[in-house]
This record gives C-alpha cells, structure tokens and sequence, in this order.
C-alpha cells in the first residue's frame, strides 16, 4: 500500500515539475510555478521518507532529519541574505551542491552494487561522474563570479588538454566496469579525475560566458538526478532529472543565441568577453547590454517611464513606432511622458515636427527645466537616439565643448536604457559617460529596427 | 457642335471653367472647342496650351459666342454678354439662380436655355459633377493658409533653446466639405483644432481627422439633401455658450457655415469677438453669403479690438489653377452626362438635368 | 547489438518515458523571454535537487553501523537540501521583481 | 539699473526686442524696465500687458533712453537715436557689425560699448542665445506659408471625385535651420520635398525629415563655426546640373542659402528661371543679403515668365508675436549670462562675451 | 529479436507523430509534418505485418494487403478528387472510418477477450463503444456538410434525452463487465445503443458548428485508438490514440474560442448558426467571417494585396497600422497598393490626409480608373472600413441611391476580406451584397484594434 | 481504492506515459494559428488511423476459418487504411496553399 501510494506521489510531482518549468517561461506566472515545483518536491522527500516499506533504525532516521533541517536552516538563510547582484553565483553554489550530492552516491553506492547488481555499475559510474563535474565546475563558475578567481585561466592547448582528459576518464570507466575493478582505489582515482576534469572544463572561460556555462553544469546534474532513477528505478529522480536535462540544454543554447554567441565558441572558443565596438574617443570602461525582451519585461513592470527622443529617432523615422510603444505601455498601466530637449535633432522644434506627425499628444511633451526633477521618480529612462543632450560632461567638463549646456538629468531615475547604433558620437562629437555608468544599459540597434523588437516583445508578454 | 469658354469678367476671379487637359475629352464628345483669348493666364495655362491641345483662340468674347451651341463659364454672364447671347444656345455657368432672378428672366428673354452648375443635386453618382463640393474642398484648404498667413504666431508646437512655441489653437465653425479640409490642413501644421456644426454626424467626421468637436446640447439639426437647415436662435444661444471657452482661447477661428438658399447664420457677435486674444484672426468664408461674423466685410480685413476678420468672398480664385482643373473636370464629366452620341440629350426623368436646368427654352426637346 | 535491442525492449517504457520527458522539457520552456533565463536556470536546478531522494534512498539503506556510508550519506543528504531548499528560495527572490505590479 | 526698450522704426519691422513675459526675469537681473510706447503693438502685446508686468511706459525713445544704463532694440540704432546715446551706455541689438562700419564708428564716437547679437558664437551653450537660429527657424516655417500663399496650387495630394489634385513638389536650397524648418512644414502639408546643401551632413539631416536629399557630386564644403564657406565656381556648376530636373518640375522654390560674412550665392540664374514651370513660385530667403536667384528684388514680386520670384526680407517680422517671444527669450538669457550680482559681469575670457561685445568703451572693466 | 525490434519501430513512429503535429502547428513547416507523420506510420504499419513472430496463414495475408490495397486506392482517390470546398465533410468522413475500424476491433475481439482476459472486458467495451459514437457521429457531421441533412433536429427535450441515453449506456456496459454477460445479443445491443447515442449527439447541432464537432469527435476515435493500445499492450496505438485525444481536445477548445462559442454550448446551448447583428435592411444569407490569424497567412502568400481605405478606417485612425501593415508585407516579398475611391471618406481627399500622416508613399495610392484592372490580379483585397464604394449595387440596382456612381471593382480578386465593426450600412445607408459572396469573408471588429491583431499574427508567422 | 492504487502501481509506466503523452499533445499544438486548425484537424485524424493496427493484429491472429472475424476484420482493416491514406493525403492536399510563396 505505502509503496503504492508512493508511486501516486512521484507521479504527481513529476507533473509538478512540468508544470513548474512551463510556468516559470511566462512572467506572469513564473512565482507561481516556481512554488507549485517546490510543493512538489517537499511532499515526494517527506513520502521517501515516510512512505518506506522497511523497518528503519531510528538514528538513521536522525540524522536524515538533521541533514534536512541543517540544508533547510543554512539555504535558506544564504539564499534570502544574499543581495540581488549577487544570485548567479549563488545559483551556481547550489547546483554544485547538487552534483556533490549525486557524486556522494555513487561513491556510497558503488561497492554495494558492485556486489549486488553488477549490470548497473555503468549507470552508478556515470552519475558519479557527471555529478562530480558539475560539482567541481559550478565551483569554479562560483569562484569567478564572486571575484576570488578574476582570469580566465588557460593552460598550454588547453582544449586538446581537455579533449584527452575526457576521453581517458570515459575509458577508464568502461575498463572498471568490463573488467570488473571494483576495488575503491579505481573508484576514487575515477572520481579525482572526474573533478579535475569539471575544473580544467570551466577554467578557461571567461566571465561573461560564466552563465551559459552555468546553465549547461545544471543540465549536467539533471543528467546525474537521471542516473539516481535509473540505479534506483526511482521516475521522479529520472523524470525530474530528464526534464531539467533537456530543459536546461535548451535554455544553454537560448542563452547563446540571445548572447549572439555560438555554445562551442563559449566553451572552445573561450576569447572571452564580449567585446563593443566603440569609436570617437576612448572607451571608458565597459557598457552593458540589455536585450528588447528584457526591457519589455522591466517597462512592463514599471509605473513610470520617460522617453528621451534625440536626432537618432529622427534618422530612423521611428517616430510611428516610439508612439506605439507609448500605447501599448499606457494600456499596461505605465505612466509616459516624452522630455524634450530644446536642441535635441538637428534643429530647432525637430522633436515636436516627429512627434507631431505621429500624433503623439502635446500634454505628454515636457520641457527640459520641468522634466527634471520628475526623473526621480521614474522607473525606466529610454533614450531613443539621444547623445549630447544627456551627456554629463556638460555639467561636469569645462573642457568640453558643451561644456554650460543644460542637459537632461537622466542618471536620477532608476534605471537608464540608451538606445543607438553603436558607441559612436554624435553632434559634439564627444564620448558619452553615461553610457558607462551602473544605472545605464545599452540597446544597441536602429532606433526603427529595435523599438520594433520591443513593442513585439510587449504584445507578446500578455 | 461648337463650345465657347469665355474669360472671366469678375473683379478678382482668375479660374478658367475649362482648362487644356479637358479639350481632348470635350472633342471626344463631338465638341469644336474655342477659347477666348487669355482665358487661361491667371490660372497658369496659357493660350498655346490650349492651341496645343486642338482649341481654337477667339480674341473676344462675342467672336467666341458667335456660332456656339454652348458656351462655358465660371460665374454668372455679365449683362453685355447676355446681349451676345443668340436664341437656341446654350448657356453653362454657376448662376446662383436662387439669388439671381432679372438674370433668369433676361437669360429667358434672350431664348437660350441655361444650366447653373451650383444646383447640382447633392446625390452620390452627381458627386463628380458638383462644383460647390470641389471649390469648397479647396477654400477649406486655402482658408488655413490665407490664416497661417495674417496670424502672427505659427501653427506648430516647438520646443527650442529660444523657448516653448505654443501650437496655435484654431477653431472652425460649419463642418462641411471646407470645414473638414480646414480641420485637415490645420491638424497637419501641427495646430489644435477644434470644430462645431449644427449637424450631428459631424463630431465622428471631425474625429476622423483627429481634431476634437464641440457639441452643442441640443436634438441637432436635420439635413436636406446633403445641405443644413436654419437653426433656432435657442440653438444660436446654446451654441454661444458652448464655443465661447474655445473662442477665446483661440488663436484663428474659420467660419464656414452656410445654409441652402438663407443668408448665412451669424454665429460670432461683435460682443464674442471682443473676447477673443489680441492679434487672434478670424477667417470668415461665409462673408459672400452675408458671412458668419457681425463684423465681416467681403475682401477686406476689419481689425476690432486687436482681433483681424478676414472676409474672402473668393477663396478658390486664390489657387485658380488646382480650381480651375477641378471645376473643368466637374464641367466636362457633366457634360459627358448630358450629351450622347454627338448630342444633348436631355432626359427630363434624370434628376441632374432637371435640378441644374433652370431655364429651358429647348421646346424642340423637352 | 542485439544485446542492446533486448535491453531497448525490457525497458521499452522508461525510454518511452525518457524520450517524452525531452520532448516536454524543450517544448516547456519554448519561448522563455530573455529576462527569464536567470529565473528559469535557477528553478531548473532546484528541481535537480530531486537527487537528495538518492540520498536519502541510501540512507535509509545503510546498516546503522555503517559510518562510512553514513556520513557521506549525511553529506549528501544536506547538500542535497542545500540544493533544494536554496534553490527554491533564491529563485522566488529573483522572482520578487514580477509581483509588484498592481 | 535701468533697461530700455526701444520701439522699432525700420519700416515693416513689427518686432519688439522684449515681450513681457521676460520683464519678471529681468526684474529678477536687477533691471528696471522702461518701455517706449507701442513697442509691442504690432507684435500683439499692449502697453498696459507691460505694465501689468511690472514695466514703466516712456512716451518716447529718447524719454526712454536718458538714464538707461541697457538699451535694447532688435534692429541697429537709427542716426538719431545714436544721436541720445550717452557715454558709459550700453546698446544692444542685432548690427551686422561686419557690414556696417560706420555705424560703428558712431557707436565708438559716442563712447558707448555695443553688443551686436547676431555675433553670437555657435557654440553648443550659446544656442538658447542665438537670434539668429530663433529667427531663422521662424523663417522657415513662414516661407512655406507665404509660398503656399503666392501658389495657385496646394501642396497635398488629393483624390476626389473631380479628379485627382498631384502633390505639389517644393526645392529647396540651403539646409541651415530655416531650410530644415521649411522641409519640416512642406512636407507636413503634404508635399513631395527635395532640399540640396553644400554641406554633406545635410542629407541625413534632410532623410530625417523625411524628404529627399540633391546630392552634388563635389567633395562638399567644410564648414567654419556652423556657417558654410563660399563654393567654387565648379562646385555651383555641378550644382546646376544636379538640380535643373528638379527645377524644372518644381512647383515652389525656397531659397535659404547664405554664407557667413559675404553676399549670398546666386543658386538660381535667368536662365534656369526659365527652365521652369509656369505659374511656379520661388520665395527667396536670402535677398536681404542679395538674393540666391538672379532676378530677385528685395520684398517685391518679380514676374518673370510665368515664374513668380517673391523676395522676402524680414520674415520674422511676419510672425511678430512668436518671433518676438523667441528673440526676447535670447536676449533675456544672454543678460543672465552678462550679469551677476545685479552687475555686468565683462569676462573677457568668455566666447560668448568677447565674440558680442563689438565696441568696448568699458574702459574701467575689461 | 523481431519483436525487439518492432518496438523500436513503433517507438520512431510514435516520435513522428509527435514531431508531425508539432510541425503541423506552423504554416512553414505543416507539409513536411503531414509527411514525417505519414512515413511513421507506413513504418509501424508495414512492421506489425512483417515482424509477426507466429506463423501466420498465407490466405490471411492476402486479405490483409488486399484491404490494404483496397484502401489505399479508394482514399488516395477520393481525397484527391475531392473540390477544396468539400474537404471539411470528408476529414469527418474518414474519421468514422476510423471510429468504425475502432467499433469493429471490439465486435470482434469482445468474445475472445471475454474467454481468455477477462480483466481487460472494460477497455474492449471502451474502446467500442467509443469508436460507434465516433462513426455515427462522423457520418451525421458528413451528412450535414455535404447538405444531405439540412437542419439541425432537436427531439423534444433532447439535452436531457441524450444524457439519459449515455448514463444508460455507461450503467449497461459496466453491467456486462461485472455480471460477466458475455452473451453476443448484450454486446450487439450495447453496440446498437452507442451508434443510436452519436446520431442524437450530433443531429441538433448546426452547420455552422459542425468543425468543432467533427474535432472532437476526432479526438474520440483518438481515445479509441489508445484504448486499443491498452488492449494489445501496443504502444504506437496507445500514444498515437493518447496524442490525438489530447491535442484533438485542446483543437476543439481553440477553435471554439476561435469562433466565439464556448464548448458547452455548442454541445448543449445548440442555438445552431451563429448570427451576425444586422442592420439597415434585410439580411440577404449569411456571411463567412475570417479569423486575422487566417487573413496573416492568406496575405503572407499572397502575391499581390490591395487595401481599399474607406471612412471606417479614418474613424478608427487606423492610419498608422496599416502603414505597418503594408511595410510588413512587403517585407515578405507581396506587392501591396491602395485603392482610393474618389468618394470614400467624408471629405475630398480624406484618405489622402490620413495616409499621408502616416508616411504612405504617393506612389502607392492609385486612382479608381487605373486599379480597377488589377483587381483581377490581386490575391487579397482588404477592404477597410469602406462600404458604398464597393457595393455593387451601384452598378447592378437602379432603385439604389448610389447607383450610376462608379465602384471599386473589387470582386475580380481571387478574395475579398471586409473589416468593419458589423453589418452596419454606410453613408448611403444601404446593405452590401459585397459582404455575402462567395468570394468574400468578413474581418469584423474596429479597424484599429483589428488590423494591430492582423500585424502582430505577421510578425508571429517567421 | 486499493485496487485502483495497486493497478495504477502495476502500470505506473503506462500512466506516466500516458500523461505525458497528454502534455506533449497540449504543448505541440500550443499556437496554432486558425488557418491550420482544418487540416490540424485532418493531420491528427490520420494519425489516429493507427487504430488500424489492432485491425491488423485482429486478423494476423485470427484462424483462418473463421469467416466472421476475417470478414470483420477485412472490414476493419480496410476503413482503417482509408482512416489513414484518406486523411493523409486530405491533409496534404489542404496544405498545398502553403507552398506557393516564392
Ligand atoms: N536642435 C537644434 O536646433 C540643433 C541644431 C544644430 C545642432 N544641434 C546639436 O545636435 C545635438 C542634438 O543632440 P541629440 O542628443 O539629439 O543628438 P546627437 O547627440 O547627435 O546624438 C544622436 C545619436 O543618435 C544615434 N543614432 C543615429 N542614427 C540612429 C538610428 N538610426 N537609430 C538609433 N540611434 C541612432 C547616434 O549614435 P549611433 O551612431 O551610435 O547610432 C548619435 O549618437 C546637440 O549637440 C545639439 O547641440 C542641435
Ligand atoms: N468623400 C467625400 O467627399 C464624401 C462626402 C460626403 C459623403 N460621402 C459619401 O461617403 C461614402 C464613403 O464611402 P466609404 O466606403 O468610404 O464609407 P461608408 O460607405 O460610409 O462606409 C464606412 C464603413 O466603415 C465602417 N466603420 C466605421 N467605423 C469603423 C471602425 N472604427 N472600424 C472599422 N470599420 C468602421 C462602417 O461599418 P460598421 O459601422 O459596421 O463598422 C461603415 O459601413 C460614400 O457614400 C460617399 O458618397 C463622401
Ligand atoms: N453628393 C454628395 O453626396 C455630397 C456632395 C457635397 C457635400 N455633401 C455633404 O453635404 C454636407 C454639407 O456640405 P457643404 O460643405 O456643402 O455644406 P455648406 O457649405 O452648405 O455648409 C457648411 C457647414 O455649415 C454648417 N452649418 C450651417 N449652419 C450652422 C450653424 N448655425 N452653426 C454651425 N454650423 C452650421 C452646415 O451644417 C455645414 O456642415 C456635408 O455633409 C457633405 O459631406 C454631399
Ligand atoms: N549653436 C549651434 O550649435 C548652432 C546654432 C545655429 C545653427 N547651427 C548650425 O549651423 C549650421 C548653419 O545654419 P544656418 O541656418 O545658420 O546657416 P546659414 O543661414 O548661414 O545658411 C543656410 C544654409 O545655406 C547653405 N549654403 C551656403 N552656400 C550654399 C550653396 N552654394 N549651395 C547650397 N547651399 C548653400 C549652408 O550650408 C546652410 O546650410 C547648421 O548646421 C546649424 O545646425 C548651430
């Protein structure tokens, strides 16, 4: 009966899983679904448990609750304290943890199926060490995104290196399982260079590759959780151990293509970070870069939002588009002005002629000394083609030759999304810090081209 | 067959009731078409275009009259041509019969019969024939320009380093066909444009155009056959009240508002336009109906109280070639209406015969 | 060969069962916009958190005397619920940012 | 300190240098405002609007003058009103400093120091100061509506049920501020614009408007502090023959072509007048300066051919009230950048200062 | 070794039914679907005949290629044959060959069944008489397609009737399970209450419902394939029948939010056609309304469109969307103009204002005399917001007050789609036969609102 | 109940198949636009001709004396292969349209 009605719980969680990942796609539902998977996951532990045919020493129990509580009390707490900049690391964290708990099994497990059940140590073995890669990897993604390990690190042909590393470590596998080396020496030298391995993996890649890399060692553990139900013909461990496989392969390419860059590139190709075109003046640092999804999503959510229009909207002709931008997010709740600065274009009034021919409403244009201080109150800050008229060095730089022109104080708002072709000047001439500052993404495109993409992105949100 | 065009005679007038482009289609239909000299020049075509175009110049216009089935022109024939004219012709020009009834009766005398282009009845398939439709459309445009011209502001929002130019704010009365390109022509400059009327399927046509209406709480006013009836001075009140906010916002206010054979309707008093902004304009185009406003004055600019009335009693001969064309393509698709191979034929069932003949002295037909 | 098609065919269920579960998994998440990838990641991981059920299997199987394995198996439990229970959380954090509209 | 503002006197200007909307601002400088009588009438601002601003009224210029410590006109002083100017005074108002020695000398004579205001630099700080791109923007929208005005066709496309109207085709020369402005306002009263620049960033900015750009194969012409330097002999050749096709089926030409510190260039000969279509019209920006076409006369109407060549001097006196506001705005800003503490503040350090200040009697400062 | 190896036949097909489907959702690749699906099924087919372990009479054979044969020509045949306007009527009718290939199973393996696996008398009856209803169902919906059935006819009461069959139904079969009556007569009868159960269930339906019908009677003969797959531990019958139940499912509850009609009313409410609000004079038939997802891929292969503006489309200010529109299309690659009628709108000129705002070319608008030819040319016309300037009771109605004015010649295109708000008369104030011709389908809703459907179904079709 | 529990356990792979199957039917279909839902429609009752199957294990078992059966099933067979080759190319031919563009 118990071990019946186990089965109706693992069924069930496994659908909460699907359900779970379905749900966490969509904004909309994602906090909902990330709860209905952990619901699911609490009640398939608490029925292993509970649920276990034969008579268990009650320490044993102990320290199974011990554990649980131990893992409760110290995730939670790391996981609630950790500030926001900080998640992907701890993501990464976890998912080593993880990978360590499916390579403690298999080492647990390997001498009692060695006995036993020889016909399943290949799948012992491969748990073992997929989860110790992902372990060793995940902490090294770890250690570079927190700043302990800053370089990319590369040994001498690290990628032939690598190659033969794998190669010998899955022939060394087969040998113990064909030829019956069970002896525990094999099994922890497997194991070392199973982790030397997972290291020697995520080494050589640099920091803005450090997501994908950790998308991919989470496909990796769910590879290993897969492996678990095999050895114990246990469905919630494979199917969730499946599903989080292929889900989180998928989401490693996603990710590549929203990166523009190719999953064998990130992993052998390692030139590490992405690099910016960037002309008229020398670059200052590096910017970064927000994808129209995201933005759509982060306008969605706002309740306010300003448009900055400059001469690049202009050049685009996006003038139909900003205006239906304005629309869509009116319709979503969201507050929209537009700040007009009064020598934004290429002449005087070249904004209102835009705009006009759009039909944007008169009321929603603001001038530049009354827009100001309504800035800090605003969500979101687009800059649509605009340079000069939000550059800071015009209130900071008296060398520079707008140097006493009043400017739009963008930087006051939440956050700032510029929106142009390329780190290119304009008017002035002159290189623009506020494209390097923390508060400041850039959406790089034509302005037509890529509100486009955003208004998309919008629709689709719904 | 043989047509004459004639020049125009009136102080100002510069259209041409047919221009060089309709002479091949007029020839198509049997026509011998001759052109009084310089009948053309004001509007842009010239006498060898008309040469060109297979007409024949008469240097006068009784040499043109002489000899013509028809003869062709924009406004009403002067008395001396009404003494050219010989029994059995035919006579085609606006003629404001309503208005006009010693022309009626010395076109009568005369023995000709006489189409007035100006009493084409208002029905869909006549809509290509109807003047007043195409020179209103026109004037409404003008109206715009002529008062872009006299304000002292421009019509657009700028907001520049010299400061916020605040878009003008326009306000027009009547919104019929010179009143929507009116509201059209001012919305594209970049004004805020209001507008009012007595009729109430006008608020979703002004909508249509993007510019806001003022509605008058009241039932409306029914139509009859396409044109407005006179309204209630209850109505006139009501309407005051509605419009004065905007009135005295405004920065040019357009009237247009006309009713079928009455005077027009005076709808801004000499007390509502001393509400009005110093420097604000006025473009009353109802002044050679009588005009909208207490003050207007036909071709002359009234200056009260800071404010400018502007009375064009003429719009369409202030643009006389897009007029002209119009008017000439309005002329020879309703003499392609009338005439069939090579002849008139005048059907007395059709209500376009009947309603722009207004006198018929073709006893052979009939 | 043959060996492997008999295998295929005794466990002909659990690889239909694994092949359905890729299928659901890639069509699951199909157009997760950008913004989500973070989240999604991190959801993903908790959920192979499942693998503590292993370790709690092997607990539950251990001799009371067995230290070895029980430690490890303590080990593996807790860093098993590490996984799990940080996952959980930190992915709901990172999902604080989509409730707050009205 | 006491400011005066003096009425203008060149004929048809109806500008006024400040509006009262400025008197608070001023005020808030340190000044006290003196007010010649009927300054703002033609430019629709009323005494009592001054007064009510805080401004005093003089009966006359020179009552106005004596005891001013500023003196501020938008046009050069006449001989007389040199004539009032007292040691230690400051004027201020556009003088065209390079084409008018003598009247520099005069100022000098009288121990004044003068700002000339169209000296202003065209530096990115200097632009809410710039009169000249306050005018100039104006302008260009004006030329529109007064080409509109002169045309005996509309400028958009229309299809009615009296045929089709074409779109009229607008050229324009010189793509400065006036010449975007006038691209701007064609193009949104739907005609089909083409605009052609020595200066190659033109296109883009044209393209941004939505219009199209004539380029003229030539290596273009650098610039000199925003202003175009004189062309080549060739390049105005090249330039010919690029723009004759578009001349030729040009309904409205606007000229706008200038060069900073000598005549403007004649873009347009007799004999390309000729080229094009009757009943055209060119309205020519640059006549003050001697005009972009050959046959143009300053504010009269040149027939030529068919053609019309309208040279207009002073726009902006067209649209007294916005062009008075944008330059009152100018000169108010420059004033809060002269003065501080309720002092002229003479940095001589200072672009904006030096590049102005064209006679400097200010001897004790400097 | 043959039995193995048929599984993994059977598993392939299984995933090119999935993949089938999956690529039969998309416009761009649903042919290849079709066929990817249709080869895994000739696999799995040809595999059960071939891999059979058992000796198997050569007579049986031949009856087995014979009804295949047979089969085979009499399908290909007439789906080939078949007019496009007739396919609905025979995708219904060969799933009641499917239903009754279902219904025939169980006639025959029911005795069988009965003396050897008793256990699994409860998925034979299933199966059964699932697969009736399906069949007789299948051949109501025909017959009402093809015309044979003009009305829907409704017994008195008869909700209630056909709830009281069913019950009694399900009552009986679980009968013949548990009292072990295996007689034939219980079986015949069971099977002659169910075939009665699938004409009344369809029989008060309406034509007009007759698609969402027919998909979900689709899905029951899915249900009595898997049922099979049940009975014969099969698994390409049981996830293929599984798939088709599933999807059928959710294809019956999109194509009635598709059409605006909740499931249950279409079973039960039975109010027959759906009715369109009518005004200004009498309804002369009934018009074919098109879905804007439908219309985005009509014009995405088309080669030629042309829009025909009418007053509609300046109240709606629809101006800037169907610039949007037009830039779309001709993105991929289909030539678009627009028709201007002298007349359409209020004003002369109106729709030259209103596209002129939004930037279309001047070339693109053409006069009435010069576009009238190439109505015949043209793939689509979309009429928007235009009615008298398309009505050709201007040319054909003396009595009318528009007649004598000339028209847009619309009905020479291949196909006419109308958007307006409802069936509403114009300025004249007269009905449009335009709207209920053949060649014609109405885009109902404010021209605004729906062309932005129209555009974003275009974007989502890459 | 228990019996329902224990039936469920004896065939937990066959469930879980099955629902699966379920979420990879709903998913597949997710956004189909309304000018596939016909000839969806017609694809997924192909697919279900693969009821055709069990026709053809009815006969390959049945003796071959015994008429009934073997005329039942013939039938069966045969509605079966017009279920399959009807719908198939039905479906095809619906989906011609799709293949004109350039
Ligand atoms: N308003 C006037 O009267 C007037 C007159 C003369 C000069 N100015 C001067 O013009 C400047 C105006 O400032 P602003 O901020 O409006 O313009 P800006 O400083 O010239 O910057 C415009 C920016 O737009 C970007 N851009 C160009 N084409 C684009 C496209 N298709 N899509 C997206 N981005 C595009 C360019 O960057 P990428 O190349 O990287 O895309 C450029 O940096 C001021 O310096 C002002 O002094 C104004
Ligand atoms: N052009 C001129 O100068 C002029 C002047 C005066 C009169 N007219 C007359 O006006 C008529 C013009 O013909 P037309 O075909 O342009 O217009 P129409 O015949 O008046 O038809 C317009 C259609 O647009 C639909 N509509 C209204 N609002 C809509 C919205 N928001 N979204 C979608 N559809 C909407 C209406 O149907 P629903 O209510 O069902 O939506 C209506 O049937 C002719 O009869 C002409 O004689 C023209
Ligand atoms: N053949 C046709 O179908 C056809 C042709 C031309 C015009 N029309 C229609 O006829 C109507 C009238 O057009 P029109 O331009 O010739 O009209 P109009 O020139 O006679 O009058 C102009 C406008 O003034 C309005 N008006 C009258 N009294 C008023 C008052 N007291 N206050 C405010 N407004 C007042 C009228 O309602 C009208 O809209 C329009 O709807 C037009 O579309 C139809
Ligand atoms: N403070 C500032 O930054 C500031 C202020 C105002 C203007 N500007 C810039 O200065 C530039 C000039 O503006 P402007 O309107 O005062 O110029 P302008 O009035 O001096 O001349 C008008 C235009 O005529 C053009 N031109 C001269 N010779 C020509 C020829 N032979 N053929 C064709 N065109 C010819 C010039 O290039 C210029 O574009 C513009 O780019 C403007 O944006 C900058």
């Amino acid at each position: 009966m118990n071990i019946d009605l186990i089965h109706i719980i693992y069924l069930f969680a496994s659908v909460t899983f699907i359900l779970g990942l379905k749900m966490l796609s969509n904004p909309k539902t994602a906090r909902k679904g990330n709860l209905i998977a952990a619901l699911g996951m609490t009640l398939a532990i608490v029925a292993t448990i509970v649920l276990k045919e034969k008579e268990v020493s009650p320490v044993i129990y102990y320290l199974i609750f011990g554990a649980i509580a131990l893992g409760t009390v110290v995730g939670w707490l790391t996981a609630k304290k950790v500030q926001m900049t900080k998640m992907p690391e701890l993501v990464s964290l976890f998912n080593g943890m993880g990978g360590a708990c499916a390579a403690l099994i298999g080492l647990i497990e390997f001498p009692k199926v060695a006995a036993h059940h020889p016909e399943k140590l290949g799948i012992v073995l491969a748990g073992m060490i997929i989860g110790s890669i992902s372990f060793s990897g995940s902490m090294i993604a770890w250690a570079k995104l927190n700043g302990t390990l800053r370089n990319a690190i590369r040994l001498p042909k690290y990628n032939i290196l690598n190659t033969i590393i794998l190669i010998g470590m899955v022939a060394y596998a087969v040998f113990i399982v064909a030829a019956g080396a069970y002896a525990s020496m094999h099994l922890y030298l497997l194991f070392t260079i199973a982790i030397v391995y997972g290291v020697l993996f995520v080494i050589p890649i640099g920091g803005a590759d450090m997501p994908v890399v950790i998308s991919l060692l989470n496909s990796f553990t769910g590879l290993a959780a897969a492996f678990g139900g095999f050895l114990y013909d246990n469905q919630v461990m494979l199917t969730g151990g499946i599903l989080v496989g292929s889900a989180g392969t998928l989401l490693t390419l996603v990710m590549c293509k929203a990166m523009n860059r190719p999953l064998f590139s990130v992993i052998f190709g390692a030139f590490g970070e992405t690099a910016v075109a960037s002309g008229g003046g020398e670059s200052q640092g590096s910017v970064r870069e927000v994808s129209a999804s995201d933005l759509a999503v982060q306008m969605n959510y706002s309740s306010k939002v300003i448009i900055v229009p400059g001469y690049g909207l202009a050049v685009a002709q996006a003038q139909h588009v900003v205006k239906e931008l304005e629309t869509l997010l009116e319709e979503r709740g969201v507050e929209v002005v537009y700040a007009i600065h009064p020598v934004a274009g290429r002449m005087p009034g070249h904004m209102n002629v835009l705009l006009a021919e759009s039909n944007v409403d008169y009321d929603k244009l603001k001038e530049m000394e009354d827009v100001n201080p309504e800035f800090a109150q605003t969500d979101v800050v687009l800059v649509i083609g605009a340079n000069d008229v939000v550059n800071p060095a015009a209130k900071t730089d008296p060398s520079s030759p707008i140097f006493g022109m009043p400017i739009l104080e963008v930087e006051s708002a939440k956050s700032v999304v510029v929106n142009k072709r390329s780190m290119n000047a304009g008017y002035a001439g002159i290189q623009n810090e506020l494209f390097f500052r923390d508060k400041t993404s850039m959406l790089f495109g034509d302005a037509k081209k890529v509100l486009g993409e955003l208004v998309n992105e919008l629709k689709n949100l719904d | 067959m043989k047509l004459a065009v004639l020049k125009e005679t009136d102080a100002g007038e510069t259209r041409v009731a047919i221009v060089p482009k309709s002479i091949s289609k007029l020839k198509g239909l049997g026509f011998e078409v001759i052109v009084q000299s310089d009948a053309g020049k004001n509007a842009a075509f010239a006498d060898d275009e008309y040469t060109k175009a297979g007409a024949s110049i008469a240097s006068s216009a009784a040499e043109a009259m002489s000899g013509a089935d028809l003869i062709i022109k924009v406004n009403p024939p002067t008395k001396e041509e009404v003494g050219h004219l010989k029994k059995g012709q035919i006579w085609m020009s606006q003629l404001f019969h309503r208005l006009n009834e010693e022309l009626l009766g010395d076109l009568k005398n005369a023995g000709v019969s006489a189409f007035s282009l100006d009493a084409m009845p208002r029905i869909s398939r006549a809509q290509s024939m109807d003047v007043l439709s195409s020179q209103s459309n026109l004037s409404g445009y003008k109206s715009v320009i002529t008062g872009a011209d006299h304000l002292g502001k421009i019509f657009p929002m700028l907001m520049t380093a010299a400061g916020t130019v605040t878009p003008a704010k326009v306000l027009i009365f009547g919104v019929g066909v010179a009143g929507l390109q009116a509201i059209a022509t001012a919305k594209r400059l970049g004004a805020i444009v209001q507008a009012t009327d007595v009729r109430p399927e006008c608020k979703e046509q002004t909508e249509s155009l993007g510019a806001k209406f003022i509605t008058v709480e009241d039932d409306g006013v029914k139509t009859e056959g396409g044109y407005a009836k006179e309204v209630t001075a209850e109505y006139l009140a009501k309407q005051k009240e509605a419009v004065n906010k905007s009135l005295a916002q405004a920065d040019l206010v357009i009237t247009t508002a006309l009713v079928q054979g009455a005077k027009a309707p005076i709808l801004i008093s000499k007390e509502q336009i001393e509400l009005m902004k110093n420097g604000s304009v006025i473009i009353d185009m109802a002044v050679a109906k009588g005009g909208n406003t207490a003050l207007s004055k036909p071709d002359e600019v009234v200056h009260h109280n800071g404010v400018k009335i502007v009375g064009v009693s003429n719009f369409p001969a202030q643009i006389p070639t897009n007029s002209s064309e119009l008017l000439s393509r309005n002329i020879d698709t309703f003499l392609g209406h009338l005439i069939s191979d090579g002849k008139f034929n005048w059907d007395m069932e059709d209500e376009i015969t009947t309603g722009t003949l207004v006198v018929n002295n073709q006893t052979a037909t009939a | 060969m043959n060996e492997l098609i008999e295998y295929f065919t005794t466990n002909k269920d659990i690889v239909f069962i694994v092949i359905l579960m890729v299928f659901v998994g890639v069509e699951v998440i199909g157009n997760v916009p950008a913004v989500l990838h973070t989240p999604l990641m991190s959801g993903a991981n908790a959920i192979h958190g499942v693998v503590i059920i292993g370790a709690i299997l092997v607990m539950l199987d251990s001799e009371p005397d067995n230290y070895l394995a029980l430690s490890l198996g303590f080990l593996a439990v807790f860093l098993g619920t590490l996984n799990v229970v940080g996952g959980f959380v930190v992915t709901d954090r990172m999902l604080e940012m989509f409730k707050k509209k009205k």
